[in-house]
């Protein structure tokens, strides 16, 4: 196996190395690749959607079909997750578990101070999940970021307190629904598009239920909503894969 | 509004999964929101391909963006359903459909409380082979296949037991080939500076075929190559289709490789459109010489098993073997004998892992010592089986026949003798897999029983299913000349 | 669009399947259900003689049912050789449904129902065979007929018709997928069509691929049992002998033996064979089987193998008058069919007979039966007589035919082995009847009290009696076969 | 500037690309195999980024004054990077994290059943139940 791996990896490395001797040299500003296609997007994505940063604009706009898959490729991780892992719960596994943690508790006696360092930092986690989303217009960020870090400041918490804890408060009947949720808002989005006369996904036609907003402006706004789906989504799902991954699926001890 | 069809057929299934997971897990409640949400998916399937037969080609720009007027390349994503693509969107509607209608009464035994989520993945997947076949657009398509195979994980790992290790071989080998395609695609962008596939196409035809365009090639190929299971490449998907639940097999098995064998056509024949048969043509004779080898050893391989469900996934590899062949053969009766057999072979894996429902739910097992009797008990079951046989076999006047005879064709044509060997011997190799089971079901009369219970009626109606399935084989095999012509000649431009 | 009165024909593939609903309807009452039978054989013999009464004012129009491949249409018409099978099968149906009957009710067998339905099946595809105007067409029922005689060789489900079903499906399909597929395939793709009497094949080198594709044809239609390809057929006799008699002398190996003349004379063409030198090739292994197989018979004590080894022979017989390619030859090759057909299903009905009647299956228990079933050893005579080729029955002037034809052809040497094939049969034959009358009855040996029933002994004698009709009256035959050798040697080679 | 300097970068990820696929192939543990699969797609990951460098641009984000009327100068292509390949890549990272993710669900699965994340081992149990 291990011969036979050396082979592939030597194989596969040495032909990309032939191949890579007929790409354009690194960072020439005539490669196809900077002149084909992109300097439109450069040149012309800010006027067409009024986004500064042009990942955001891309990724949200010209591209916004594969952004949406994309949140549909953590959501179906999210799924395929609980398929795999999701024991259901009996009264009797409740009990259990309830008492298993107790155990838990008592050797392993809760940390005041971690408790707190957690606490104070959840808000401001939250905050800063939040500006990244609504700032990713203008600067490095946008929905996957915020989502990762807001599904962070909850496995924070889980880490500091324990999962029981945690989802005492944000429980799985609360987090589940989301990861949908944020799913649906983003394909809602595109389906409104659809019903108001455009092409899926194509926010000018959303000027149909907010005539004032200038046609840039309003790709800008589309792009807003979608990025919160998928904040939604991705924050929920990373928190939703923690939890079930800490807990063999049963949801109840964590680590 | 017509022109909304093609997205419409991507999102309703989308749209169905994320909603199905909110739900409850009701089975009755799930069956009929299921059915009636595949039903309406056939029902867009239906008129897309209407209107593409009556319209032509259409494409869909996602998100309005229309081509860019300075260079005419396409700014957003696009969609395309050419005749063919209709065609094969509505098969794989149908295939969900009739897969979902004979999953159900495995539930019980097999889903349980994960109701919901199983569902939920059994509509991205349709969504994601819907998608898969309408994308005009090289990395779309590489986020079809991810969401493809990232649903087909969850569906096959909650088997259970030894599922959970042919999954994770799957996900190695399928993150591995995925990779390649993207390391494929990538190798385009740098060199083309574009994603869209007509555009990449235009820009392949303008340049010089160089080093960096022959290796992007052989990767897409390498990648889908271990996406479709060829010989060599095969190992993760016998045991990974044998162990899945057999809600999933019955989904996953008729389309999963066929879909990776469509994108191979497009792109030998839309992204490399003329490129191949000048300047690779040792190469394809490398890809038939593989191909060939794969054929029999798919055929020899499920010969050595004894596990109906096993038989049936390792044939699964010799037919990738049918179609890449066909595909590589350098010649269009081959590449439409690939396509047809694409077609056929969908609707025979189908009714092959149906029949492996109905089996299990009628005898309570699926080894091959358990079809004994299966004559008397369930007729209809082995009716299925047989016709079924028949057509992998390659009797006339089923499908199978003239997809083997029009790849024959093109064998000939072009002079791949080894091919047309293998073919053959693949066929007697078939005839001898299913009459050994056939013999146990027909000559192995069950002793009467104290106590029998009477049979369940969830496998006669799976046999029925089944039956029905293998059936259709032969009506479209009396229409394959028609077929060929109408759906696949014109999309066929070598 | 097609002449209305083409669409007559389609009906000899109809009726024989619209008995099949008919037949599973009446299954719980025996005399309604051969009734169903009967009818059906008689309405389709009153087809076939309305058609032929058609085709003597005037050639009937060629019926188009769409297309199989490019080229290739599903179409039926109706020759000379075609009607001489179709006359065949339609003149013995009718007896065999009333032999069928009568031995397996005195049999007790099981599963008649499905007994008589695979019957109807196999003489819908053997109508169908004689029908097809080209190549591809006669292959669809050729196969048809193969897997609808399957249930019937293994009829009585046990181990020792499941390695005869084994053996025959092997020879059977694996000669037909293995060898006439890809010689159809390579006809096809050289020739661009495959319709009778306009293939045209022409091969820029002759030498070894002729004589692959004519081998090809010659053995893959394995149902003509030349040797080596004949080992199904003395291991097909555990069937029910009315089986057997469907076998030997109404359907299999007469539509076997029709593909290879089809092939032979309207696909590759005598031209062909001629320029490559391998009809030769069909000459020779034909007469060492003649020979071989008349060798074989002298030695077998189970009546029934004898007699499978004679059909051999006789099989033989016509492609070696055909092969030789002049008037008398194919005149005589042709006539032979039907000939032989009322000869050796006589000799059958009458082994079945002497089964079911006297329980009697070897030769050496012969000793004085034929004093207590006279009819039945009188028609046994009679069938011997036809088989030896002596007046005065059919068989002797269609043996005459052969004979004249190989003289004619400047082959005596032939000649003298057909005469001593002749002789060899004589011996394997005379004992039987000598021993049947004159030997003493052994002690201790209880012989049954008169003949066998009615519904047995009224279709062997009226076969015997059809065998000595025809050496009197055979213009029907003689002109229809004349009519098909002026069409083949017309067609310009010779 | 001579071929080697201008094209070394790609022999990074080429690299990190053999560093991966050496290690999703050979290592028999399931987790080391895993790590070896994510290697191997962020080497993809730096080679399509790598695509995107152009010689003295910006990353692209457009200088944009909240305080004034928004209105701004027309960018010049060569000032930023390709942005493409960025916005591609946040896909396949995400794409990569839902595989890592599930690939480690059904790990746990594995252990949970076999006791062991061992491949050789786990093989042995196969064979031997």
């Amino acid at each position: 196996m291990r011969g036979l791996a050396i082979l592939c990896a030597i194989v596969v490395g040495g032909i990309l190395l032939w191949g890579s001797t007929d790409f354009p040299a690194w960072g020439r500003l005539d490669s196809p690749a900077s002149v084909n296609l992109s300097d439109q997007y450069i040149e012309h994505a800010f006027e067409e959607t009024h986004v500064p940063n042009l990942v955001s604009a891309i990724l949200a706009d010209y591209r916004n079909y594969d952004t949406m898959f994309e949140t549909t490729v953590v959501f179906t991780a999210c799924t395929a997750i609980f398929l795999i892992l999701r024991l259901p719960l009996g009264p009797l596994a409740r009990h259990r578990n309830t008492t298993h943690v107790q155990a838990a508790r008592q050797r392993l006696p809760r940390d005041p101070i971690l408790e707190m360092a957690c606490r104070v930092l959840f808000p401001p986690t939250h905050l800063f999940g939040l500006y990244v989303l609504t700032h990713g217009h203008y600067s490095p960020g946008g929905g996957f970021q915020a989502g990762v870090i807001l599904g962070a400041s909850f496995i924070l918490l889980a880490i500091g307190f324990d999962l029981r804890a945690i989802l005492a408060r944000f429980p799985e009947g609360l987090f589940v629904p989301m990861t949908a949720l944020g799913v649906l808002l983003y394909i809602g989005t595109g389906v409104l598009c659809l019903v108001l006369g455009g092409n899926f996904l194509d926010y000018e036609a959303l000027r149909v239920l907010a005539p004032g907003i200038s046609k840039e402006m309003i790709r800008s706004h589309g792009i807003l909503i979608v990025e919160s789906g998928v904040t939604l989504t991705v924050g929920s799902v990373i928190f939703a894969i923690y939890a079930n991954l800490v807990s063999r699926g049963n949801q109840m001890e964590g680590l | 509004m017509s022109d909304q069809l093609i997205i419409l057929v991507i999102v309703w299934p989308l749209l169905t999964g994320v909603v199905t997971s909110l739900l409850p897990a009701n089975k009755r409640l799930m069956t009929l929101w299921g059915s009636l949400n595949l039903v309406a998916l056939n029902g867009l399937a239906a008129a897309l391909l209407l209107r593409v037969v009556s319209q032509g080609t259409l494409i869909y720009t996602v998100s309005g963006w229309n081509r860019d007027p300075a260079d005419a390349l396409s700014l957003g994503i696009e969609l395309k359903a050419n005749i063919f693509c209709g065609f094969l969107s509505c098969l794989i509607a149908a295939v969900a459909l009739v897969g979902f209608l004979g999953g159900v009464c495995t539930w019980d035994r097999q889903v349980g409380h994960r109701l919901p989520h199983f569902l939920a993945l059994f509509f991205l997947l349709v969504a994601a082979f819907q998608g898969l076949c309408l994308s005009n657009d090289a990395f779309n398509l590489y986020v079809m296949l991810e969401i493809s195979s990232l649903a087909t994980y969850g569906l096959i790992a909650f088997g259970g037991g030894r599922a959970y290790l042919a999954t994770f071989h799957y996900i190695v080998m399928g993150t591995i080939g995925a990779s390649f395609y993207l390391i494929g695609v990538g190798y385009l962008y740098i060199k083309t500076g574009t994603l869209n596939i007509t555009d990449l196409a235009d820009s392949i035809a303008s340049q010089q075929l160089s080093k960096a365009f022959v290796l992007a090639l052989a990767f897409l190929v390498t990648g889908l190559l271990l996406k479709m299971a060829v010989f060599p490449l095969h190992f993760w998907l016998p045991n990974a289709y044998t162990y899945a639940p057999d809600a999933t097999s019955v989904l996953v098995a008729p389309l999963s490789t066929k879909l990776a064998v469509f994108l191979m056509f497009r792109i030998l024949d839309d992204l490399f459109i003329g490129v191949i048969p000048k300047s690779l043509v040792s190469w394809s004779w490398a890809v038939v010489f593989l191909a060939s080898f794969g054929i029999l050893a798919g055929t020899s391989l499920s010969l050595a098993q004894r596990d109906l469900k096993k038989i049936f996934s390792c044939l699964i590899v010799a037919e990738a073997g049918y179609m890449l062949g066909g595909l590589w053969l350098s010649d269009s009766r081959g590449t439409i004998g690939a396509l047809f057999h694409l077609v056929n072979d969908a609707v025979a894996t189908l009714a092959l892992f149906l029949v492996v429902i109905a089996v299990q739910q009628s005898v309570g097992g699926r080894n091959l010592h358990d079809v004994k009797g299966l004559f008397q008990r369930s007729p209809l079951t082995v009716l299925a089986l047989i016709l079924v046989s028949f057509n992998l076999i390659g009797v006339p006047p089923s499908a199978g026949f003239f997809s083997k005879a029009t790849l024959l064709t093109g064998a000939v044509a072009s002079g791949h003798y080894q091919f047309v060997v293998a073919l053959l011997l693949a066929s007697l190799g078939n005839l001898v897999i299913f009459f050994r089971i056939i013999e146990v079901a027909y000559f192995n009369p069950i002793v009467a029983e104290e106590g029998e219970s009477a049979l369940s009626l969830d496998g006669q109606r799976a046999g029925a299913l089944a039956a029905a399935v293998a059936a259709s084989l032969y009506l479209i095999g009396l229409s394959s000349y028609n077929i060929m012509e109408t759906f696949i000649k014109p999309v066929v431009s070598l | 669009m097609n002449d209305p009165s083409s669409l007559f024909m389609i009906l000899l593939v109809l009726i024989p399947l619209a008995v099949l609903p008919l037949l599973y309807l009446a299954r719980g009452n025996e005399n309604l259900r051969e009734n169903f039978s009967l009818f059906g054989s008689f309405f389709n013999l009153f087809v076939v003689i309305s058609l032929y009464g058609a085709s003597q004012r005037g050639a009937l129009p060629e019926l188009n049912l769409g297309y199989l491949l490019p080229n290739v249409p599903l179409s039926f018409q109706i020759d000379s050789l075609g009607f001489i099978l179709l006359l065949t099968a339609a003149f013995l149906w009718p007896l065999a449904t009333l032999y069928s009957a009568g031995y397996l009710r005195g049999h007790h067998e099981k599963n008649q129902t499905r007994f008589f339905s695979m019957f109807c099946v196999a003489i819908a595809a053997t109508n169908g065979v004689a029908i097809s105007s080209n190549l591809l067409t006669l292959y669809v029922f050729y196969e048809i007929l193969s897997l609808s005689t399957y249930p019937l060789v293994t009829h009585h489900q046990d181990a020792e018709a499941r390695s005869a079903g084994r053996r025959y499906l092997a020879f059977i399909m694996g000669g037909s997928v293995g060898l006439v597929l890809p010689a159809l395939i390579t006809v096809y793709v050289k020739a661009g069509n495959l319709t009778f009497g306009s293939v045209g094949l022409v091969l820029q080198q002759g030498g070894w691929s002729a004589a692959l594709i004519t081998l090809a044809f010659l053995y893959g239609f394995s149902k003509a049992a030349v040797m080596p390809m004949h080992a199904w057929l003395p291991g097909a006799m555990v069937a029910p002998t009315p089986v057997s008699s469907l076998l030997h002398a109404v359907a299999v190996v007469k539509v076997g033996v029709f593909s290879v003349i089809r092939s032979l004379c309207d696909v590759l063409g005598p031209a062909f064979l001629t320029e490559h030198h391998t009809r030769y090739l069909v000459t020779t292994l034909c007469t060492l089987t003649v020979v071989v197989s008349a060798a074989l018979m002298v030695s077998q004590d189970n009546l029934k193998r004898c007699l499978a080894f004679s059909t051999i022979g006789q099989l033989s017989y016509i492609l070696l008058a055909v092969s030789f390619f002049n008037k008398t030859g194919i005149t005589g090759g042709c006539a032979h069919i039907f000939m032989h057909a009322f000869g050796k299903i006589t000799l059958f009905f009458c082994a079945g007979a002497i089964a079911c009647h006297a329980h009697k299956k070897y030769i050496s228990q012969f000793d004085g039966l034929g004093r207590s079933m006279p009819w039945t050893f009188g028609a046994f005579t009679l069938g011997c007589l036809a088989i030896i080729g002596l007046p005065p029955t059919g068989g002797f002037l269609s043996k005459w035919l052969i004979v004249t034809a190989a003289l004619k052809a400047g082959m005596p040497l032939i000649a003298g082995f057909l005469l001593v094939s002749s002789l060899l049969k004589a011996w394997a034959f005379f004992p039987i009847i000598f021993r049947a009358y004159f030997a003493p009855t052994p002690k201790g040996e209880h012989l049954p009290e008169g003949d066998c029933g009615w519904l047995m002994r009224f279709p062997l004698l009226l076969t015997a009696t059809g065998s000595v009709v025809l050496f009197f009256f055979p213009d029907p035959i003689l002109r229809l076969a004349e009519a098909f050798a002026e069409q083949v040697l017309s067609r310009g080679g010779l | 500037m001579s071929f080697f300097e201008s094209h070394f970068i790609y022999g990074f990820f080429v690299a990190l690309l053999m560093i991966g696929l050496y290690g999703a192939i050979a290592k028999v543990n399931l987790v080391k195999k895993l790590i070896g699969l994510s290697i191997f797609q962020t080497a993809i990951i730096l080679f399509y980024v790598s695509i995107g460098k152009k010689d003295g641009a910006d990353i692209p984000i457009l200088p944009y004054d909240h305080g004034h009327s928004g209105h701004m100068l027309a960018p010049m292509a060569e000032q930023y990077i390709n942005p493409v390949p960025h916005v591609l890549m946040l896909t396949a990272i995400v794409v990569g994290v839902a595989t890592v993710g599930v690939a480690l669900a059904v790990i746990q699965r594995i252990y949970a059943e076999y006791g062991t994340v061992e491949e050789d081992l786990i093989l042995e149990k196969i064979a031997n139940s």
